[in-house]
């Protein structure tokens, strides 16, 4: 599906201006429907979630899903808002199985909370770790390059 | 029963083969590729990055005007230049190269700097046994003692 | 460690299988369950070499941040630096002059040689054959002394630049590769000899770790991992970037999904991407090799994606750019990641040799899982 | 010209006319433990030294070139490095297993020389049950193995261990049974018979194939046995690190390095006392020219050649072959070499029987 025909068909999302692929914003709210329905519904079938990226813009958070589909070769990015405060958004590990380990990347760097994850643990700091080492206000308290 | 047969003949002839390539390898010195290397100097070639030199003529003098470029194009602090002020003929104050301090243990070889130099005063040696005893034999200073920028670069 | 993974059933041992062990091929720590020889369940634990090179590429500029993705993937460093050059290009509007193409694909290929032939030796290392390993290692060095020539390095060539390569192909480079190519050719039979065709390899490989489709695609396993599970994932085919467009090699598929399969998949990449050099070694248009760009690099407002194919399968970078001469977020999506999270569940059930042999098939690097 | 069996029976004799009867067998013991100690240590050094030759040139490389003439003393150069390492024993390990458990693998090694016929009429001990007795003391390595398995503390230790008794326990069957055919066609345990009736030409020719089917089992379940590759699954370094001596370092390491190629040895000795003819020349039925120009060659020769030729062969097994899994050796075991060497021995039994070997 070429990506005109698939702004036209996920009509009911707001598409961004000037992006290579479709890029529609959702709330975290909506996202599950909309995850489950791009999934399954005939035409569409994003069956492959190939990037999962958390992004800080200091008042809120994004995480972004790159979708595409095996069958079709379309490609749909989501964005998906979180409170700055509060970030939670609804997991899609069990529509996607690859999201276990994003999601866990994600919540690892960024603190996003992902609800309904099965697993959701650190994943590369050590489970002691104070703080999100990928927002932007973050500050490494060892700089292991001192001159 | 018959494929059992044919299984442990197929089973046995494939590892014969496998036998045969290594028993030819055995007797095959020829074929051996080790490298005497601290008995026998390996050349590298000319482009092989091993560390950041800067280049001095039989004068002993160079070409770096301290424009400072390859600090700014080193992404890993490797580089910091420290300037002073030399005074020319005509009694004009004018920048020039005081220190050019080179941290070879922070350094990874990306080139980035000697892209970024406009006069071509650093380039990199094919030098690659950098071990030393102490860490801070490591930084460097790549301005010979005494020398000073060649007539006519800018 | 243990007492955090709480219960175990009576006759249940919890093993770690790493960060220091020798078929981890790097600091990849597993926990596994076993009860007797079979596993019953495998938690990866990441993070011993992760150096958040995506923070670090926040306050790189985009001709610095390029050499860093050099250190994922190490194998295919080349290939992560052609997804960033091209990800900046793709925001800059840089046209690459078509020998830089050539150079690049070439410089791919060869790259992606070098890493399947490590791995090949690595994965028959692992399930115990030791001699393959130096046999793979004769060739890799080939390849290296050839990147090393052109490149000025053997593993982290940083050889891409945004809008070309580094510097001109050195003039035997043509020469070299192709009598490299007549060496790797009659060794590719050796190899089947002495591995490939082998009983104990074969009855190790065959149905060990299976991989149905559509559990490779919904873990997103790229790749040859994908492509012996007959998921068709090639980027260079999916969408073709640079001159792969416009030659003529095929996508390697199997359907079995078993780790003879993931193996069958990389032999016949190693001979696609000989076809492919084949093809373009004698035909590297002349030109410039760098197109002019300019020294500072600044990115407009916006989200750049490019994706390419790296030896373990899809690697894609994600730039979001404020406008600024450095990125405000970078993601790199790594395909080792992607297929570790499928470990768990083609394990399961598996003796502990054959965990072994799945991670040899899957070719994880670790730097490259980690970041 | 002297033979090895006359120097013994020269030193035999001057003891016990100068000594009375127990101090000369007291001597004789001392001077024969020495020897033996001795050529457990030569032989260490020299069957590692050959392995990393063997390797490196199946490798493409040059191997040990360093110490000494073409490298011939890098073994003994890393004897001495582990001599001089410490001899760590792990916390919660038990203590006295753990170090007893590389002096039961060495001295079973050690006990199986007793019978073995180096040359003519040079052997320790030609007792009646010789080859029966090597059987049994062989399987008594495997105690030292789980010994240090399990006094580790150590799960991978452990899990090598078990590999390792499974693995022993099973392949003894087909060794036994390869044993017990050409034992039916000497009808003697004792090795200097089993030698001996090898005059006229060495059993791998004259048993016909069932005797060449029965070398092959022997030879693969031997490799099994010392835990060769492809059979290392009790140290299987890619899956278990170093299975059963995980925990060992220094010196206690080094004996179990050290016994697993003593083993190497004598189960290659006995292939070649069984099959090849041990000491025995290459003769060939009543061809008395030959067989007298064979003679020539010193006895002991011939057996180090025939020993050392198989010590190769399982050395070129390790440096081509991958390693099997748990259960496909099993399955081997069990699947393949018991039933083919069960009808092998009745094959070899008919032969026996109908006398066709001569």
């Amino acid at each position: 599906m070429s990506p005109e025909a698939l702004r036209e068909r996920l009509s009911n999302l707001t598409f961004e201006q000037g992006t290579e692929w479709p890029t529609a914003t959702v709330t975290a709210l909506d996202w599950r429907a909309l995850a489950e329905e791009v999934r399954h519904t005939d035409g569409l079938e994003f069956d492959y979630l190939f990037c999962v990226t958390g992004v800080d813009w200091k008042t809120h958070f994004t995480v972004v899903y790159h979708l595409t589909s095996t069958a079709h070769r379309h490609i749909l990015v989501v964005k998906v808002s979180a409170d700055r405060s509060e970030p939670v958004v609804p997991t899609v590990s069990d529509i996607w199985r690859t999201a276990e380990f994003h999601e866990r990347e994600v919540y690892d760097l960024f603190g996003i909370v992902f609800r309904g994850h099965p697993d959701l643990r650190r994943l590369f700091m050590t489970d002691d770790w104070n703080g999100w080492p990928l927002r932007k206000d973050y500050e490494d308290p060892v700089n292991m390059i001192k001159l | 029963m018959k494929k059992y047969l044919s299984d442990v003949f197929g089973a046995i002839g494939s590892l014969l083969k496998g036998m045969k390539l290594t028993g030819y390898y055995f007797t095959h010195h020829k074929e051996i590729i080790t490298q005497e290397y601290p008995d026998k100097k390996i050349k590298l070639p000319e482009r092989f990055r091993g560390e950041v030199v800067m280049t001095h003529d039989e004068q002993n003098e160079h070409a770096c005007t301290g424009c400072t470029a390859c600090e700014l194009a080193c992404p890993n602090g490797t580089i910091k230049i420290i300037t002073k002020f030399d005074v020319t003929p005509e009694g004009k104050k004018k920048k020039a190269l005081d220190t050019f301090i080179y941290h070879l243990e922070l350094c990874t070889m990306c080139n980035l700097c000697v892209e970024a130099c406009p006069t071509d005063a650093i380039k990199m040696a094919q030098n690659f046994e950098h071990s030393v005893y102490d860490r801070s034999q490591l930084t460097k200073k790549l301005n010979n003692p005494g020398s000073k920028i060649r007539e006519g670069v800018e | 460690m243990i007492e955090e993974i709480g219960t175990t059933e009576a006759g249940e041992l919890v093993i770690n299988m790493g960060p220091q062990h020798p078929s981890t091929h790097g600091v990849l720590h597993l926990i596994i369950t076993i009860s007797g020889e079979t596993i019953k369940k495998v938690e990866p634990h990441l993070g011993y070499i992760h150096r958040s090179i995506e923070k670090m590429c926040e306050s790189l500029s985009y001709r610095q941040f390029i050499y860093v993705t050099s250190r994922m993937d190490y194998l295919s460093s080349h290939i992560n630096n052609h997804g960033c050059a091209l990800c900046v290009e793709k925001g800059m509007q840089i046209e690459v002059p078509p020998r830089a193409q050539v150079i690049r694909v070439l410089m791919d290929e060869l790259t992606r040689l070098a890493s399947h032939q490590l791995w090949w030796g690595a994965m028959a290392m692992d399930v115990g054959a030791l001699t393959p390993f130096f046999h793979a290692f004769r060739e890799r060095e080939a390849i290296n002394d050839i990147m090393e020539e052109t490149c000025g390095a053997r593993l982290t060539m940083n050889y891409m630049v945004p809008g070309g390569v580094m510097a001109d192909l050195h003039p035997r480079f043509a020469e070299r590769v192709k009598e490299f190519m007549r060496f790797f050719r009659s060794k590719m039979d050796e190899y089947d000899e002495l591995v490939t065709n082998n009983v104990i390899f074969k009855s190790r490989m065959q149905g060990v770790g299976y991989l149905s489709r559509e559990n490779a695609i919904s873990y997103g396993c790229t790749g040859p991992t994908g492509r012996a599970s007959g998921v068709s994932c090639d980027m260079r085919k999916i969408a073709p970037y640079e001159v792969y467009g416009r030659l003529a090699f095929n996508e390697i598929l199997q359907t079995e999904g078993d780790c003879y399969a993931r193996y069958l998949v990389r032999m016949a990449e190693m001979r696609q991407s000989l076809s492919i050099i084949d093809q373009l070694i004698d035909n590297i248009p002349e030109g410039d090799f760098q197109a002019k760009t300019k020294a500072v690099l600044k990115l407009p407002k916006g989200e750049f994606y490019s994706r390419v194919e790296t030896a373990r399968g899809e690697f894609g970078v994600y730039i979001i750019s404020e406008g600024g001469t450095t990125p405000y977020r970078i993601k790199f999506r790594s395909p080792g990641f992607s297929n570790l999270s499928a470990l768990d569940h083609m394990a399961r059930g598996h003796k502990i040799g054959d965990l072994v042999a799945i991670m040899g098939t899957l070719d994880l690097v670790i730097p490259d899982i980690d970041r | 010209m002297i033979s090895l069996a006359d120097i013994t029976a020269a030193i035999n004799h001057w003891l016990y006319a100068t000594l009375p009867g127990w101090a000369a067998l007291l001597v004789e013991a001392v001077i024969v433990g020495i020897a033996a100690i001795t050529l457990f240590a030569v032989l260490g050094l020299v069957l590692v030294f050959m392995e990393r030759k063997v390797s490196a040139y199946m490798q493409v490389r040059l191997g040990p070139n360093r110490v000494g003439p073409g490298g011939t003393l890098q073994t003994l150069a890393d004897t001495l490095k582990l001599a001089m390492k410490e001899g760590l024993t792990p916390d919660g390990a038990d203590k006295f297993l753990f170090n007893l458990a590389p002096y039961v693998v060495i001295i079973a090694a050690m006990l199986i020389l007793a019978p073995i016929a180096f040359a003519k009429g040079f052997q320790i001990w030609d007792l009646n049950i010789g080859i029966l007795y090597v059987s049994a003391v062989s399987s008594l390595s495997v105690i030292g193995i789980l010994m240090a398995g399990w006094a580790s503390n150590n799960k991978y230790s452990l899990l090598g261990a078990m590999r390792s008794g499974a693995q022993i326990v099973s392949y003894e069957l087909s060794a036994g049974i390869s044993v017990v055919s050409i034992v039916i066609l000497t009808g003697s345990l004792r090795i200097s018979d089993i030698v001996a009736s090898q005059q006229d030409g060495w059993w791998i020719f004259k048993g016909h194939i069932p005797a060449l089917i029965s070398f092959v089992i022997f030879i693969i379940a031997v490799t099994a046995e010392t835990n060769r590759a492809p059979f290392d699954l009790a140290e299987a370094e890619s899956e278990l690190t170093a299975g059963f001596h995980t925990e060992y370092s220094g010196m206690k390491f080094a004996l179990f390095f050290l016994a697993e190629y003593v083993n190497i040895f004598i189960v290659c000795a006995i292939a070649a006392t069984l099959y090849l003819g041990g000491w025995m020349p290459l003769h060939i039925g009543h061809w008395a020219a030959f067989n007298h120009v064979m003679d020539y060659i010193p006895s002991s020769l011939w057996f180090w050649g025939k020993t050392f030729f198989l010590i190769f062969v399982i050395m070129w097994f390790r440096w081509t072959f991958p390693r099997l899994r748990i259960d496909q050796l099993l399955n081997l075991e069990w699947k393949y070499l018991l039933p083919i060497s069960m009808v092998n021995l009745l094959l070899m039994a008919l032969i026996a029987v109908e006398g066709w070997y001569l």
